[in-house]
C-alpha cells in the first residue's frame, strides 16, 4: 500500500493564496487505510482553510469530494461536472492522484496536500513501516521473502555490512539487520545455499541514505 | 420541504415551575416557526402516568413522526420517554430530550437570559431530530455454555458452579493432566484456624483441599474436559463466540456464550532470593510450603545444623520485592503474609522451632486474618517491624544465615544493654537454619499468547485495561470474557472462592436468557467502507471484526451488536466516514453545533 | 428461571444492590427493601477521589449500579421500609414488611424542588432522594416535619404548593406481606462513633472530623473550606488511622480493610486541590494490597508523610490559635513527639450496624463475636445456618465497595444455585 | 459593550455532563453561554466537530472527559486528550489561538469543579476576545 501523510496546514495554506473557489479531492484507497487523505481528512482540511481564511479576513467557498481512486482517469474524469466554478483543486491523494488530477484538468491549479511518503505495511495501528521501494527488480525469490533493498539501511545486494551487531542495524540501534533477517528466514527454510549466489550491481539512478522509512501518526497511535 | 419529517414538540413545564423563568408559549411559539415543526404543546408533567399517556395521545392526533421533549436532564426520564413514543408507535430513537430544566432555568442566574438560552437549545433539538434515524432492534441469540480456559483450582471450581446454574461448561487445559498446584499457593486463613473448611478444628498444613476430588466431581457430573488443548482462534462476541481449540494437532470449532479465564499463575524465586544466591537454606516460601507438605522429614534436616540445637527459621517479607515488568500485582504481599503465617505457626507446632518474622507491615486486611496474626503470636512466633528505610541485612557466616535487623520498637532498649560491639546501626542478630523469602508471582506461561488470541488484556500484562474501575470487579474488556482466579491478582484462597462464584453469577445473569434485545447503535456503510481495519483495531471490546457482510459477498467489517457498548470509537476514528452512531451522527452533532 | 421467582434483598446499599441487579437480570423479581428514604447507603455519601487521574476509589462504579437498579423492571424498591417478620413458607419465606408513610408519592413527584425551597423549617424537614446525580425525588423527613410537632402542628405549606399533588398526609404505616423463595441480608454496616474515643477530641474539637465528614465534603465540593488559612500559612493536615478497629478494648479486633486505602485516597485529593498542604497519615500497619492501591502509594510518595505510630491525644493547641495539637508516637523514630494540625481525620473503621440484634433476631440467625452476621462456613461467607437466606456485603464484615459488590454477586449466586435445586427436585 | 463569549462544552454524558446536570440542580448558575453538548465518550469527539464549531461563530470550545482509567469504555478519554492536542497544533496554524481550545478531565460528582472551570473557562475566553473567525468579515 502507498503511504502518504499529510503536510502541514501551514504548508497548504500558502498554496491556496488568490483562489476564490476551491475544491478539495480525496482519494478513498490507499490514503484512506492509511488515514492521511480519506472522506474524513478532507472534511478536516476543506473546514480548516475555510477556517484559515476567514481568520485572515477573506472569505473563500472550500468544497469537498472524496472518489474511489485518484490514479485511475476514468475516476477523475467523474469530476468534470464538479469542478467547474473551481479555480483550485486540492489533491489528498498519493502523487500520482495529484498528477492524474493535473493531466485530466490542464487548465486548473493542482496543487497536493500530502507528502506521499512510502511503499509500506501497518506495523500497528497509527505506526507505518517501508517495505518495497520499488526498484523494479524483485529478488525476493532469493532473499526468504525479505527485501534487502528497504530492510537493509544500505540496501545492500550480497550480504550484512560490518555494521550489523546482535541482529541490530548500525545506523539505529532499533532497526532490525535486513540481512540478519534474511539469514534467519532462509537458514529456517533450509536454503541457505541462496545466499551463495552473487547478485550483480544494481543500476541505481540516484543515491540515497538514511534507511528504511516510517511514517508516525502521534495521534493515531493507540 | 414536503418529505421532511413532522415534529411534535412538547414541553413539560415541570409543574408550572418552567413558567416562572419564561414566558412558555413565546418559546413554543419560535419553536413553531422552525421547519418541519407541525404541532407544540405544553404539559404540566410528562414524566407521570398521566403525563405520559397525554404525550402518546398528542402524537397519535398530531401524526407527528419525531418527537421533542423539552423538560428535565435525559438522565432523569430518557428511558420513560422512549418507552412512550415507541409504544405510540415511533421508533425509539426518533426523539430528542431538550435539558431545558438542569441545563438552563436552573443554570441561567438573570431569568431574562432564560428565554433566549431555552429558544437556542429548543431549535438545536429540533434540528438534531429532524436528522435522527430509526434505531433497528436485533435478537441476539445467547448460548448458554461456557468455555473455561485452564483447569486449576479456579478453572475447575468454577466449571462446578457453572454447571450448578445450569450452564454447560467445556474446560480445557494446556497441560496433559489438570493442576491444581497452579493456585494451590492461594493460602487462607482459616484452614488453620480450624473454624471453616472442609477439615473443621483440624490442622490441614495450609492445605485447603484435595484437588483431585474436585477433579473427581467433574467427571462424575460429566463436565468435559479437554487436556493438552489450546485457543487458537476466538470470533464472534457474547452468547456466541466461535473458538478454535487445538488439541495436539486436531482442530475443534465450538460455539460457546461466554469464556472464562482461569489460567492462573507459577510462582517463581524472586531477585531477594536470587541475590543471595544458591545456598539451600535460603528458600522461597513457596518451596517452604511444598517442603512442608511433601518432606517434612528433610525439612526437618535441614533446620538442624550442626552447632547449634534450636532450629531457628527466619521469614523477611516486604522490602524491595521483585517487581519484574511481568510480574502480578506488583508485590503479593498479602499472599506472601498468610502464606508465613501460616508457616511460621506450623513450624512452631509441628517442628517445635524458634521462628522470627521480620516485616515492615503485617497485612491483616482479609478475613481471619488479625486472628491468624494473633495465633502466631501466642504460639510464640517473634515480629520483627523494621521501617522501610532500613530493610533487614542478610549474610552468611560460616553456613549459619546472619539477618540483621533494625526493629524500632526494641532499638533503644537493645542499644543501651549492647555490648558495645558496632553492629553498624541494625542491633538485632537473627541466627537462622533456615531463611524464607518472598516469591515472585508471574502469570502462567502461555498468557501472553493467549492474551493475543483472545484480545483481552490479563494478569495485567499490560496494565492498562485492569486497571480501569468499571472493569472492577472482574470484567475484561471484551463482553462475556471474565478473568478469575490468581490470573487477575487475587491474593488469597478465600478470596479467591468469593470471586469463583461472583464470576459464575455473571455469566449466568448474561447468558440466563435464550435471546436478548439489543440495539443496533452502530451502523457500518459497506459501500463507503475501505476495510482500512481501524475499527477493528481500536474498538475497546472487540466488537467489530471483518469478512464477509452478506454470504457470498464483499467482505466488510460489521459490528457484533451485543457486543458492542455504544462509546462510538469506531465512528470516531473511520477514515472513510462509513461508520455512523445512529443517534450521534455527525449531522447531529453539527446541527447542535449552530450558536 | 422460573418467573415467580421472587427474591428479597434486605438492606439498598452497594451489596444488596449488586445482588438485586443480578437476581434480577436472571430473571427473578426482586423487592429491596430499604429502611432510608432512598436506596443506595454509605456509597451515595461518598466523594469521587480522582487527582489529576482516577484513584479507583470505586463511588462511580457503585453510582451506576444504583442507577441501574433504580430503573430496573424487575425490581421492586420499598423505601422507608423495615422487615419485621420472616416465618418460612413451603421452600420458601413470607416476609412481613413495615412500611412508614411516605407522604411524598414518588410516582408523582418531579423533583421541582419547590416543596424543599419552601420548607419552612430553617433546616429543611424535607430532602433528596438521591437516585442518580439529580435528585429523583423529595422525601418528608417525619420527625423533623412541623406537621408532626405540637407546637405547629398544621403546617402544610408543601401539600398545598405542590404543583404535581404529589404530597399527602393522610398516607399511613402500612404491613405488606411478601413471599420470597430466597432473602439475602444486606444491610451494611455502622461507621464507628469517634466519640467513643473521647481522647480524640471528635464532637469536641471543631478541627477533628471522621473519614465520613470528610467524604461528605468532598461530595459536596467543600473540602478546600476544610482548612480556613491566612496568606501564606502552610495548612497542615493529619490523618488517624485505626479508630475503632484493631482495638482489642473496645471488641472491634479486627482490620476495616477499607480505612488504609481511603485515607491514603482522600488524602491524595487534598493534597491536589490544596497543593501546600502538609498531609501526614499515622498508621500502625499500612495494609498494602491491590495493584491500584500501591500506585498511588508510590505516586505520592515524598508528597505525604507516612508515621508509624498512633496519637494518644489530642487537644487545644497549647498558644490557642486555630490548631489542634496532638502527641503521638513515632515509633520508627523511637520517641514520643508533639505537632500542631489545622485539620484531624479520624479514619474510623466499619462496624457492625447497631440493628445487627434485633434484625438477627427476625431472621433466626446467629451474630459473631465482633457482632457481624457469621456465616456457617469462612470460604463460603454469604451462607447462613438457615437455608435460603444468605448474607452479602458488609454485614457479614468489613469489605471495600468492589468488594461489596462482589459478595453481593456471590450471594446472588448461591441464592440462584439454590432455587434452581429446588426447582430440580419438584420436577424430579 | 461587555462581550458574551459563545462557548461549546461538548460533555461525556457518563461524566461531566452529569456534573452539568448536579449543577444545574444545584442552582448555583453557570454562564448561559455555555452550550452543552452531550456525547457518549469522549472518544466520539471528532476534529472536524471542533473546527465545526468553530465555523458556526463559537468563541471557545470545552471538552470534558472522564479521567484516566475510569473512562467507561476505557481509553476513549485518553484518545480524545490526544486528538485535542492535534486539533489545538492544527488551530495555532490557522491562526484562532490554541488557548479557545480547552481539555478537562471531570468525574460525574466532581460538579464544583464543573462550575470552576466553566466560569474560569468563561473569563479566558472573554479576555481572549471574539475569536478571529467572527471579527473579520
Amino acid at each position: 500500500m502507498i503511504v502518504a501523510e499529510q503536510k502541514d496546514i501551514a504548508e497548504i495554506i500558502p498554496m491556496t493564496e488568490g483562489y476564490q473557489n476551491i475544491l478539495v479531492i480525496g482519494c478513498d484507497t490507499c490514503v484512506t487505510v492509511c488515514l492521511a487523505g480519506g472522506a474524513k481528512e478532507v472534511a478536516i482540511l476543506a473546514c480548516s482553510l475555510r477556517l484559515a481564511a476567514r481568520a485572515r479576513g477573506k472569505k473563500v467557498q472550500v468544497d469537498e469530494i472524496s472518489i474511489e481512486r485518484q490514479c485511475e482517469k476514468e475516476f477523475v474524469d467523474s469530476l468534470q461536472s464538479t469542478v467547474r466554478g473551481h479555480d483550485l483543486l486540492i489533491s489528498m491523494g498519493c502523487g500520482i492522484g495529484v498528477q492524474t488530477i493535473a493531466e485530466q484538468f490542464p487548465n486548473l491549479a493542482v496543487v497536493p496536500a500530502l507528502n506521499t511518503k512510502l511503499l509500506g505495511l501497518p506495523e500497528r495501528q497509527g505506526v507505518w513501516v517501508e517495505r518495497c521501494q520499488a526498484c523494479g527488480q524483485c529478488i525476493l525469490d532469493k532473499t526468504g521473502g525479505i527485501c534487502p533493498i528497504s530492510r537493509c539501511s544500505k540496501s545492500l545486494l550480497n550480504g550484512p555490512c560490518g555494521g550489523s551487531q546482535n541482529g541490530k542495524c548500525e545506523i539505529n540501534k532499533e532497526i532490525d539487520c535486513g540481512w540478519h533477517l534474511i539469514y534467519e528466514r532462509l537458514k529456517s527454510l533450509g536454503r541457505l545455499g541462496c545466499l551463495e549466489e552473487i547478485m550483480p550491481a544494481k543500476d541505481w539512478s540516484r543515491s540515497r541514505n538514511g534507511g528504511p522509512r516510517k511514517v508516525i501518526r502521534e495521534d493515531m497511535c493507540l | 420541504m414536503d418529505s421532511s419529517p413532522k415534529i411534535g414538540v412538547f414541553l413539560c413545564t415541570c409543574g408550572h415551575m418552567m413558567n416562572d423563568y419564561f414566558d412558555t408559549r413565546a418559546l413554543l411559539a419560535s419553536a413553531a416557526k422552525e421547519p418541519g415543526v407541525s404541532s407544540v404543546d405544553e404539559c404540566g408533567f410528562l414524566c407521570t402516568k398521566s403525563g405520559l399517556e397525554w404525550l402518546k395521545i398528542k402524537i397519535a392526533r398530531s401524526g407527528c413522526e419525531r418527537v421533542v421533549i423539552a423538560g428535565c436532564s435525559p438522565h432523569q426520564h430518557e428511558l420513560k420517554f422512549r418507552q412512550a413514543i415507541e409504544e405510540a408507535g415511533l421508533n425509539r430513537s426518533l426523539m430528542t430530550i431538550a435539558n431545558l430544566r438542569e441545563g438552563c432555568v436552573w443554570v441561567c442566574r438573570d431569568k431574562k437570559e432564560c428565554l433566549p438560552k431555552a429558544e437556542r437549545m429548543l431549535k438545536a433539538a429540533i434540528h438534531r431530530v429532524a436528522l435522527a434515524k430509526p434505531v433497528d432492534m436485533v435478537q441476539a441469540r445467547m448460548s448458554s455454555s461456557a468455555l473455561i480456559i485452564g483447569a486449576g483450582e479456579s478453572g475447575v471450581r468454577i466449571a462446578l458452579e457453572l454447571h450448578r446454574l445450569g450452564i454447560q461448561p467445556l474446560l480445557i487445559d494446556s497441560q496433559p493432566r489438570p493442576e491444581g498446584e497452579r493456585e494451590a499457593f492461594l493460602p487462607t486463613p482459616c484452614t488453620i484456624l480450624g473454624n471453616g473448611g472442609s477439615s473443621s478444628g483440624q490442622d490441614t498444613g495450609g492445605q485447603r483441599h484435595d484437588f483431585s476430588a474436585l477433579v473427581k466431581e467433574l467427571s462424575h457430573k460429566k463436565i468435559e474436559l479437554l487436556t493438552s488443548t489450546e485457543v487458537r482462534e476466538v470470533a464472534g462476541g457474547v452468547g456466541a463466540f466461535r473458538v478454535v481449540l487445538d488439541t495436539q494437532g486436531r482442530e475443534r470449532l465450538v460455539e460457546v456464550g461466554s469464556i472464562v479465564v482461569a489460567s492462573g499463575s507459577r510462582l517463581e524465586d524472586g531477585a531477594n532470593l536470587a541475590k543471595l544466591g544458591s545456598y539451600s537454606r535460603i528458600v522461597s516460601l513457596g518451596r517452604l510450603q511444598k517442603m512442608i507438605e511433601a518432606e517434612p522429614e528433610r525439612l526437618e534436616r535441614m533446620m538442624i545444623t550442626a552447632e547449634r540445637r534450636a532450629k531457628h527459621v527466619c521469614f523477611i517479607l516486604g522490602g524491595d520485592g521483585p517487581q519484574g515488568e511481568k510480574s502480578l500485582v506488583a508485590p503479593f504481599v498479602k499472599r506472601a503474609s498468610i502464606m508465613a503465617l501460616n508457616q511460621a505457626i506450623l513450624l512452631r507446632r509441628r517442628f517445635k522451632a524458634e521462628v522470627a518474622i521480620v516485616a515492615s507491615d503485617i497485612i491483616v486486611c482479609g478475613t481471619g486474618l488479625e486472628d491468624l496474626y494473633r495465633l502466631a503470636r501466642q504460639s510464640g512466633v517473634l515480629f520483627f517491624r523494621t521501617p522501610e528505610s532500613r530493610p533487614p541485612q542478610v549474610s552468611l557466616e560460616k553456613g549459619v544465615i546472619k539477618v540483621r535487623v533494625y526493629d524500632s520498637a526494641l532499638a533503644d532498649c537493645i542499644r543501651e544493654s549492647a555490648s558495645g560491639e558496632d553492629d553498624g546501626g541494625y542491633p538485632i542478630l537473627i541466627q537462622a537454619d533456615l531463611l524464607a523469602l518472598e516469591d515472585e508471582v508471574l502469570p502462567s506461561l502461555g498468557t501472553e499468547t493467549l492474551q493475543s488470541i483472545l484480545r483481552v488484556d490479563l494478569a495485567g500484562i499490560s496494565s492498562f485495561y485492569q486497571g480501569n474501575i468499571h472493569l472492577k470487579p472482574n470484567l475484561s474488556n471484551r463482553r462475556g470474557v471474565f478473568v478469575v482466579g490468581s490470573c487477575h491478582g487475587v491474593e488469597d484462597g478465600g478470596e479467591m472462592l468469593n470471586d469463583i462464584r461472583s464470576v459464575a453469577m455473571a455469566v449466568f445473569s448474561l447468558l440466563s436468557r435464550p435471546n436478548l434485545a439489543v440495539e443496533q447503535k452502530v451502523v457500518i456503510n459497506t459501500d463507503k467502507c475501505a476495510l482500512c481495519l481501524t475499527c477493528i483495531r481500536t474498538c475497546p471490546h472487540r466488537a467489530i471484526e471483518f469478512g464477509e457482510v452478506k454470504a457470498g459477498q464483499k467482505w466488510g467489517a460489521r459490528v457484533i451488536p451485543q457486543a458492542c457498548q455504544g462509546c462510538g470509537i469506531c465512528a470516531g476514528e473511520c477514515p472513510a466516514k462509513a461508520i455512523e452512531m445512529v443517534q450521534y451522527s455527525d449531522d447531529q452533532i453539527f446541527s447542535e453545533l449552530t450558536l | 428461571m422460573n418467573d415467580q421467582d421472587q427474591a428479597i434483598v434486605i438492606g439498598g446499599g452497594i451489596a444488596g444492590v449488586s445482588s438485586a441487579l443480578s437476581l434480577a437480570d436472571s430473571g427473578c423479581q426482586v423487592y429491596v427493601i430499604e429502611k432510608k428514604p432512598s436506596i443506595g447507603g454509605h456509597a451515595l455519601r461518598f466523594g469521587c477521589k480522582a487527582t489529576d487521574q482516577c484513584n479507583s476509589c470505586g463511588v462511580c462504579l457503585a453510582r451506576d449500579k444504583i442507577i441501574k437498579a433504580a430503573s430496573c423492571p424487575n425490581i421492586h424498591l420499598l423505601t422507608q421500609a423495615e422487615v419485621v417478620d420472616v416465618q418460612e413458607s413451603g421452600s420458601g419465606f413470607v416476609v412481613t414488611v413495615r412500611r412508614k408513610p411516605q407522604f411524598i408519592d414518588v410516582e408523582k413527584c418531579t423533583a421541582c424542588s419547590l416543596c424543599y425551597q419552601r420548607c419552612p423549617k430553617p433546616d429543611r424537614a424535607i430532602s433528596r432522594a438521591y437516585l442518580s446525580p439529580i435528585p429523583s425525588g423529595y422525601v418528608i423527613n417525619q420527625s423533623e416535619c412541623l406537621l408532626f410537632q405540637e407546637e405547629r402542628g398544621d403546617c402544610d405549606l408543601c401539600r398545598t404548593i405542590c404543583p404535581a399533588g404529589a404530597i399527602s398526609f393522610d398516607q399511613q404505616e402500612e404491613l405488606i406481606t411478601l413471599r420470597a423463595s430466597v432473602v439475602i441480608v444486606a444491610s451494611g454496616f455502622s461507621a464507628y462513633d469517634a466519640r467513643r474515643k473521647g481522647h480524640f477530641g471528635y464532637g469536641r474539637l471543631r478541627q477533628v472530623i471522621s473519614g465520613l465528614d470528610l467524604e461528605q465534603r468532598l461530595l459536596a465540593g467543600e473540602a478546600k473550606s476544610l482548612v480556613p488559612r491566612a496568606a501564606g500559612d502552610v495548612p497542615r493536615i493529619a490523618f488517624v488511622q485505626c479508630v475503632g478497629s484493631r482495638d482489642p478494648h473496645i471488641g472491634q479486633d479486627y482490620c476495616s480493610r477499607v480505612c488504609c486505602k481511603y485515607a491514603v485516597r482522600a488524602a491524595a485529593k487534598l493534597k491536589f486541590q490544596i497543593p501546600e498542604a502538609e498531609i501526614t497519615i499515622f498508621f500502625i500497619d499500612l495494609q498494602r494490597t491491590e495493584r491500584e492501591f500501591l500506585g498511588l502509594l508510590e505516586r505520592m510518595s515524598g508528597k505525604i508523610r507516612l508515621v508509624k505510630g498512633l496519637p494518644v491525644e489530642i487537644g487545644p493547641a497549647a498558644e490557642g490559635g486555630d490548631r489542634v495539637s496532638m502527641r503521638y508516637e513515632n515509633i520508627d523514630q523511637g520517641r514520643m513527639e508533639r505537632a500542631d494540625f489545622d485539620l484531624v481525620v479520624l479514619s474510623v473503621g466499619v462496624a457492625p450496624s447497631e440493628e445487627n440484634q434485633s434484625l438477627a433476631q427476625t431472621l433466626g440467625l446467629k451474630l459473631g463475636l465482633d457482632g457481624f452476621f457469621a456465616p456457617l462456613d469462612l470460604t463460603d461467607s454469604t451462607i447462613t445456618a438457615r437455608p435460603g437466606i444468605f448474607l452479602a456485603g458488609t454485614c457479614q464484615g468489613p469489605k471495600s465497595l468492589v468488594e461489596s459488590i462482589l459478595h453481593g454477586q456471590e450471594a446472588a449466586m448461591r441464592a440462584l444455585a439454590l432455587m434452581r435445586r429446588r426447582e430440580e427436585v419438584r420436577h424430579g | 459593550m461587555d462581550f458574551t463569549p459563545a462557548i461549546v462544552a461538548f460533555c461525556c454524558e457518563n461524566s461531566a455532563y452529569r456534573a452539568a446536570d448536579t449543577a444545574g440542580a444545584r442552582q448555583e448558575g453557570y454562564p448561559s453561554n455555555i452550550s452543552i453538548c452531550r456525547l457518549p465518550c469522549s472518544g466520539k469527539l471528532e476534529v472536524i466537530h471542533i473546527l465545526k464549531a468553530f465555523e458556526e461563530g463559537a468563541d471557545g470550545v470545552f471538552v470534558f472527559a472522564c479521567h484516566p482509567d475510569s473512562c467507561r469504555f476505557l481509553l476513549g478519554n485518553v484518545r480524545a486528550g490526544k486528538r485535542i492536542e492535534h486539533t489545538a497544533a492544527l488551530l495555532e496554524k490557522i491562526g484562532i489561538e490554541k488557548e479557545r481550545l480547552r481539555f478537562f478531565y471531570l468525574s460525574e460528582l466532581e460538579w464544583t469543579q464543573f462550575l470552576d472551570l466553566v466560569r474560569q473557562g468563561n473569563e479566558s475566553i472573554k479576555s481572549l476576545g471574539p475569536s478571529p473567525i467572527k471579527v473579520k468579515p
